[in-house]
């Protein structure tokens, strides 16, 4: 047993730690407002290190590694806010042609229940080549084409595009119910670790500003208020973390517990940990966290989204009670 | 305690609740909040209406134009205002909550006659230069500076968080005229005139994408001796004697909104079949609970403000709780709209049923993380709580 | 409108603290630990000043107050930890001979469902002269020789006695339906009120005990996370309390507001305030909270006590959801 | 990462559980907690099975006796003693994890033959004599004086929230010899012999109405200078030094008996029929998600401690953590036990099924109480994380 990064789980997370400051620094992430498509060449870079085939066996193109290989890569995207469908796409490769080497993007969806009020809404479908429906037959696959799709204007989360669904086709069966469990479980797991990245991502934000920014003649930091403040962001993150990365290897490791368990918390405690850090972040900056500029609110809108994408809380907490 | 209104406060109530309900309807379609000077156009004509109804300056003594309500009346104008939908405050909120309400006790005879009408009338908007990019919680750490020439002071500084600069004729100011003493001491209050030369108006973006907010940025802005309300060096204390005006009546608007509010998350709940869970329930019966609980210190605020003149302590309270309360209220709209609430335009429900608000809730969520922030910070409410209220020693 | 206290409140909750302060100092209620019964000494002088009449008709013998008056009174009660069945008793008196007079000591039960797994449990059965049984029929009086009944050794507050209802006969049918929702609705009320002046008197408790206790050569007082724990008791007592005020006052002047709405919401916030309180007087105590010399445990237990009477927080909350 | 244990951490742990499986049926009766004598008998007794199985002093370095365990064995033995519910080291406690640990890396070859086989062998018990009334989260503020005499040191003051006094032969006594320079400066770590005459012993009667703990007063007590750990006015660095022996392991037992306990309020909250409630299987499953991560930070504390040698700063982290979730875990045992849980008594369920565990929840729950404020209280956790892990000011 030995919980810690592997020597090539951290080098694989230096590596995408160093292409995301490279590849996507803020600045350059931040000049997509308002784009309607994703970045070719930023996709391919993506594609590139890996981040699609990672898991898919090396005779698939792959690299082979595991889920906690992935869970690390994740991490470092979400901390960098990269754009773009990434683990639907992830996810997908095993079944999706071309999903792994970045030709085709992937979108996934969790089919409603009929009559429903709530919208299904999906990201960047202008750049996807397939979207995959999970229900509880099994994994439908549909060309974007077949969605009755219409684009929302002014999405939350700045840097993201969405449409809203109108009817979702029956689609071709691709994979069995028990491939569809195994999607929306990974789905879950390393959606939690991009917000894993980004609770970690907004408590170092908020703790360099609460040592930089004086007030009353000291740096607010050496304030209790403040310094507990940033004391729980991480906590929050770090036990999110610890969750996300025993899920992760809970998938690789079957016999050391129960996946989908540890995946539906680690998706609560990341989802809670990314949101609530994102607001405590924007907190600790005062009035300049209700600004544009400090990019607070962008791991906010980011954190909001991602964690629409994985059901209700209360969902994902009786989930974990059916299962203790 | 009574909580029913007495036979002179239901009066005023009903001769505002007729007067609203002939006059709103009569107003056109509210402007975009991107497009300032309509929004001015639209809210000082507003403030005219209430002026010629004799409902401007509710609060303000008769004296100087008022209509020198009861803090009791001053409750029920903002229920009536509520109930009725009628237009929020808006470009108006400086001029009747804050400078106008200094000029009346701290101005002179000539600052009252000449500020204070328009104020009233609609036809002059104030905004405020009061925070600095360095002083924020930490007020009298400012630096903009004014340096006396003849009969002016020439003022350079940068001020920030000014709502409605774009649109406004004159500015509150709080400048650095010594630095003696404590930090306190040297400061100083003017009105400055927003034509002046040398201000130049920045436009901030929020998180909410709007442009509520401006930077003022001042280069030898010439402001008369004469716009200087309170002596020289002694703007601090003229700042905080408006405080006195409050009558526990702050946010109380907002309180009665997120009422309103809560009926909508209900309703929102029952559409969507949320409403079969317990825990939803359960959720919006505590909000709904807290809310009839701070409904309670707002009138007791109030009352206390009536009987004595004074604000009660409960200010703080009353915000802290308030503003944490709609934080959770406002995340608890969105965690009801699921897939909704990423739409800042509004969405049709799948079922044909119509609308579904999300707009609406989107802007509620966002600005609420303003409100632990705005007009002091929780955790400086909770210092004042500690040390005015509990007397507990300082840092 | 005028929500402060009328000068007949304010005078008669002014006697009311001196009546504590003289007859209920908190060594003299200290001294009833382990006590069966309820002292008839004490209990008379409650009676006298008033405390079980208050609300009756002249007539009758009471005051012909209100509950407002009643709710000022009790928080009194609740801020001193007076023993005994005091809200029962008072809610009763308009029911019960000799209830007001403090003749009679009476009990508040609300009949459970059949079935049920959890006991019922009731305070001072010895000292009882009747037990009123509310449900959906109306109030039932027993005697309380008619419940079969088995003590518990040692209960959760060591100044109330309490025993186990084993069977909850019929019983005399002595008001209808409309009275028992009443009766529930006061003891509610009127109960919130006990719990308001616990959670007073353990944040004046608390934030003595910082200004006095030093450590890093400084009152603990100074550091703005034992700062802001005071401040935070400070605004549940004074939210809790202006929603008990509301909740007598609505009952007293049923077209200002629906009485049942405020009731539960007044119960559901003043039991958070009396149990969340009394936890964080303990913890601003540091280890000397966890002593038994120190009497913030014996906040805490009667306010877990009587806020266990009120029903499921999750069902106060339900009520008042039902009724916005 | 990897969460499987080695073939030989497997060995060891089935090697554990087979001695287990023998040897927890042959045990008697756990003693009554109000009875100190018969406590120590039986928590000695079991550490003296330990020690002839070769399980005693788990961690501690072989060349001292002690099995010379890695940390994830340490991990593998509290998860196996707890899984079959053996006794709680008790009485041993200090000496194992406080005293016995500091002698091992600050004694003398003469200090460790003569203290820590008893230790390890049951026959000697330790207290400790730390905190004072005055010096409580200011541990360094302690004033109980020691002043050489010849060959001995004569200590007066008076020491608080000692467990197991009343049993012990020794205290781990932290005194003040000096009052030059900081406070942390002229402090010294004495081995006390709890027979020595002046040393007064009075029980302390906790909320939980156990007398756990005692208060000591000590007045002119005579403790030989041979029985000093550490030079004089060196004790705050050798206290300091028993720290690094954390290996992440602290509360390790408490987290698995807290995933015990979230079963057993789903097994009452089934009984109940409060299972049927969303918001109840919500709570629970909540909880649930949050011990299975506290577990997986416990493991990763450990394995940082196996590959470093040195604890990780993921202490405070997990015990601030840990000690808010398992109040929040012990509330909601209450909640859902209602009235049951007036009753330190054990009750049996109306329905006939049995009885309802209420005496252990209650007890869980007066003890969480505990848990924010000993060994650290949660702001005292708050401000070394927020100061040796994010590097923010002192205040």
């Amino acid at each position: 047993m030995d919980f810690e990064l592997s020597d090539d789980e951290a080098a694989l997370a230096e590596a995408m730690r160093r292409m995301c400051q490279s590849r996507f620094p803020l600045e350059r992430v931040r000049a997509g407002e308002g784009r309607r498509v994703v970045d070719a060449d930023q996709w391919r870079a993506l594609a590139e290190a890996g981040v699609f085939s990672l898991r898919l066996a090396e005779d698939d193109g792959g690299a082979g590694l595991g889920t906690a290989h992935a869970a690390v890569v994740f991490e470092e995207l979400g901390r960098a806010l990269v754009p773009g469908p990434l683990v639907a796409t992830h996810v997908a490769a095993r079944i999706v042609k071309g999903a792994g080497t970045g030709e085709q993007l992937v979108g996934l969806v969790h089919r409603p229940p009929m009559g429903r009020v709530l919208p299904v809404v999906v990201a960047d479908l202008a750049s996807l080549g397939a979207v995959l429906v999970v229900d509880e037959q099994g994994v439908h696959q549909l060309p974007p084409e077949a969605l009755e799709a219409e684009p929302i204007d002014h999405g939350l989360d700045p840097l993201t595009p969405l449409w809203r669904l109108a009817t979702i086709p029956e689609g071709a069966v691709v994979a069995d119910a028990g491939t569809a469990r195994e999607l929306w479980r990974d789905h879950l797991v390393l959606s939690a670790a991009l917000l894993v990245g980004m609770a970690s991502a907004v408590a170092e934000l908020a703790t360099e500003y609460a040592k930089q920014r004086r007030q009353f003649d000291r740096p607010i930091g050496s304030f209790q208020a403040v310094k507990h403040l940033c004391a729980d962001m991480l906590v929050r993150a770090e036990t999110a973390r610890a969750s996300v990365h025993a899920a992760a290897v809970t998938i690789d490791q079957p016999d050391v517990g129960d996946a989908l368990r540890a995946g539906a918390g680690a998706a609560l405690l990341a989802s809670d940990a990314a949101v609530a850090n994102a607001k405590a972040c924007i907190q600790v900056h005062g009035g300049m966290g209700f600004t544009w500029e400090v990019p607070a609110h962008l791991y906010l809108m980011r954190a909001a989204l991602v964690s629409r994408g994985l059901g209700r809380a209360q969902r994902l907490a009786e989930v974990v009670a059916e299962r203790l | 305690m009574d909580l029913r209104y007495s036979e002179a406060e239901e009066t005023f109530r009903a001769g505002l609740r007729a007067w609203l309900t002939d006059t709103i309807p009569t107003l056109g379609a509210a402007p975009s909040p991107h497009d300032w000077p309509a929004r001015r156009a639209y809210d000082t004509a507003w403030q005219r209406m209430l002026y010629d109804a004799g409902y401007a300056g509710i609060d303000w003594p008769a004296e100087v134009g008022g209509r020198g309500a009861s803090p009791v009346e001053q409750l029920v104008y903002l229920e009536e205002l509520e109930r009725a939908h009628a237009p929020y405050v808006g470009v108006n909120f400086v001029g009747l909550l804050h400078a106008g309400p200094t000029i009346v006790v701290e101005g002179t005879p000539e600052q009252r006659e000449r500020f204070l009408p328009g104020i009233l009338k609609g036809d002059a908007v104030w905004c405020q230069g009061f925070s600095e990019p360095d002083a924020g919680s930490d007020l009298a750490a400012l630096r903009t500076r004014a340096v006396r020439d003849g009969d002016d002071y020439v003022v350079s500084g940068s001020k920030i968080w000014t709502s409605h600069a774009e649109v406004a004729d004159y500015c509150e100011l709080l400048v650095r005229t010594s630095d003696e003493g404590p930090k306190q001491r040297g400061i100083t209050w003017l009105a400055m005139p927003m034509d002046a030369p040398g201000i130049d108006i920045r436009p901030l973006r929020t998180i909410a994408g709007s442009n509520e907010f401006a930077e003022l940025f001042l280069d030898g802005v010439r402001v008369p001796v004469a716009n200087r309300v309170g002596e020289e060096n002694d703007g601090w204390r003229v700042t905080m004697v408006t405080l006195s005006f409050e009558r526990g009546t702050a946010f109380v608007g907002e309180l009665l909104q997120s009422m309103e509010l809560v009926g909508e998350l209900r309703a929102l709940a029952r559409r969507t079949g949320a409403w079969e869970d317990a825990a939803v329930r359960a959720q919006v019966g505590r909000l709904g609970a807290e809310l009839d609980a701070l409904w309670g210190l707002a009138r007791r605020n109030v009352s206390q403000a009536a009987r004595t003149d004074v604000p009660g302590v409960g200010g703080s309270v009353f915000k802290l709780a308030f503003s944490e309360l709609r934080q959770r209220l406002a995340q608890l709209g969105q965690d009801l709209l699921g897939a909704a609430g990423l739409s800042w335009g509004e969405l049709e429900a799948d079922d044909g049923s119509g609308p579904l608000g999300n707009a609406r809730l989107l802007d509620v969520w966002i600005n609420s993380f303003s409100r632990t922030i705005a007009a002091g910070t929780s955790q400086i409410q909770r210092n004042i709580i500690a040390e005015r209220i509990l007397g507990l020693p300082k840092g």
